[in-house]
């Protein structure tokens, strides 16, 4: 299993802040578990399908589409940051 | 070092003072306080709130704070980072650092502050007399951020 | 803008929430305080006396606030300077600007503060173990200066 | 007449820290009066004959030796400032 974690407009666009996913076999990187993501359609795709503005993060560490995830890992996925 | 992520206000002269009590050797001391105004974008702005990555975000300021004193010569550092409704005229965010000397404490300084703006995980949502929206990052942070990587 | 010279002690938190208080648009304030150090040059520094030239003083930092106002956006600019016997932990000098955006505030907070430095007319006698001294100024502060001409 | 003022090291040095001069008709800017008290010998000499880093202000603005200087000016003398 990982965590994912949604901040900020995706947290909103996709009626979730957090979500446990058993981790299939395919899903080696960032780039596999968003197109995993992106498959359910609907908000998922529109949010997630790279138009948009996105930042992950692995284990609370920004990262971009290569990094790899593996159980355990807390992912998170959120718009460029506007803090300060 | 310290991060502190708080819905309450700070007082930036009770901050400077107990920094500059633990050193006497202090020379400099360089701050900065960002505060939420009434207009972004063209629009009037009546509340925001900020969101954040709990973890993650005193995680990457340490880590931002960790690069400055690679840099420069800083004693201290202090980021403290509101959350939650702040309003026009709130106070949000407060960066000291104290050093021997000038250059090095306001470098750092101006530094923490420009990549805190496009690393630490905080995200507003702005209310608008057209809604609410979530505020769009700006090139110019990027921009402020990168010039770093060209000094010395 | 306002320049004061003073025995008094200063207190950057009051002096802060006075500009603030002025003007909602205040979207960024840069401070510095400057501190007296306990060991100059290598020596142990027991106190120093500052002395100015009463009108001059006042003119020349005014002068100094004016050409950073002509070169960025910023609302208000406070400089404070104290004189007389100072020990070491003593506060001497505060530079406190305000402006919508960060970059303005450091960049004129830290060019008042490196021609403040060059330009206006103060000058320290320390007491050491070997005397007193009147300080010698630094090369280094004439070169902060100076690279304010190459940049725009 | 013109008012001389002299800060920090140069006032203790010379034991004044302001005099009233009567310009003589010889001396029409800054270098004439530098000139004109070196001539005084002594620590006058040693503290303005040109081999001490020395500033200089017309009417409270810096001011370098061609700098004139009429009746009723404010001159001021002084080492290179160490404030802030």
């Amino acid at each position: 299993m990982i965590t994912v974690l949604y901040f900020a407009r995706l947290r909103e666009e996709l009626g979730t802040g957090s979500e446990q996913i058993a981790l299939p076999q395919s899903v080696r990187d960032l780039d596999g578990l968003r197109a995993l993501l992106v498959a359910r359609g609907g908000a998922w795709a529109t949010e997630l399908a790279g138009n948009k503005a996105l930042r992950a993060a692995v284990n609370q560490n920004m990262a971009s589409g290569g990094a790899p995830v593996a159980d355990g890992d807390e992912i998170a996925f959120f718009p460029p940051v506007t803090g300060g | 070092m310290a991060v502190r992520i708080q819905t309450e206000d700070f007082d930036i002269g009770a901050e400077i003072a107990q920094l500059r009590r633990a050193n006497p050797k202090i020379g400099a001391v360089a701050s900065f306080v960002g505060v939420v105004r009434d207009v972004n974008d063209g629009d009037a702005v009546a509340e925001m709130t900020l969101e954040h990555y709990p973890g993650m975000t005193e995680r990457s300021i340490e880590d931002i704070i960790t690069q400055a004193r690679g840099r420069w010569k800083v004693f201290d550092a202090l980021v403290i980072h509101r959350i939650g409704t702040l309003r026009p005229t709130d106070q949000i965010v407060l960066v000291i650092v104290t050093s021997s000397h000038r250059g090095d404490a306001f470098a750092a300084c101006e530094f923490i502050m420009d990549y805190l703006k496009t690393r630490a995980p905080f995200w507003k949502k702005e209310s608008t007399p057209s809604g609410a929206r979530w505020v769009e990052s700006r090139a110019t942070d990027d921009i402020a951020a990168e010039r770093w990587r060209l000094k010395g």
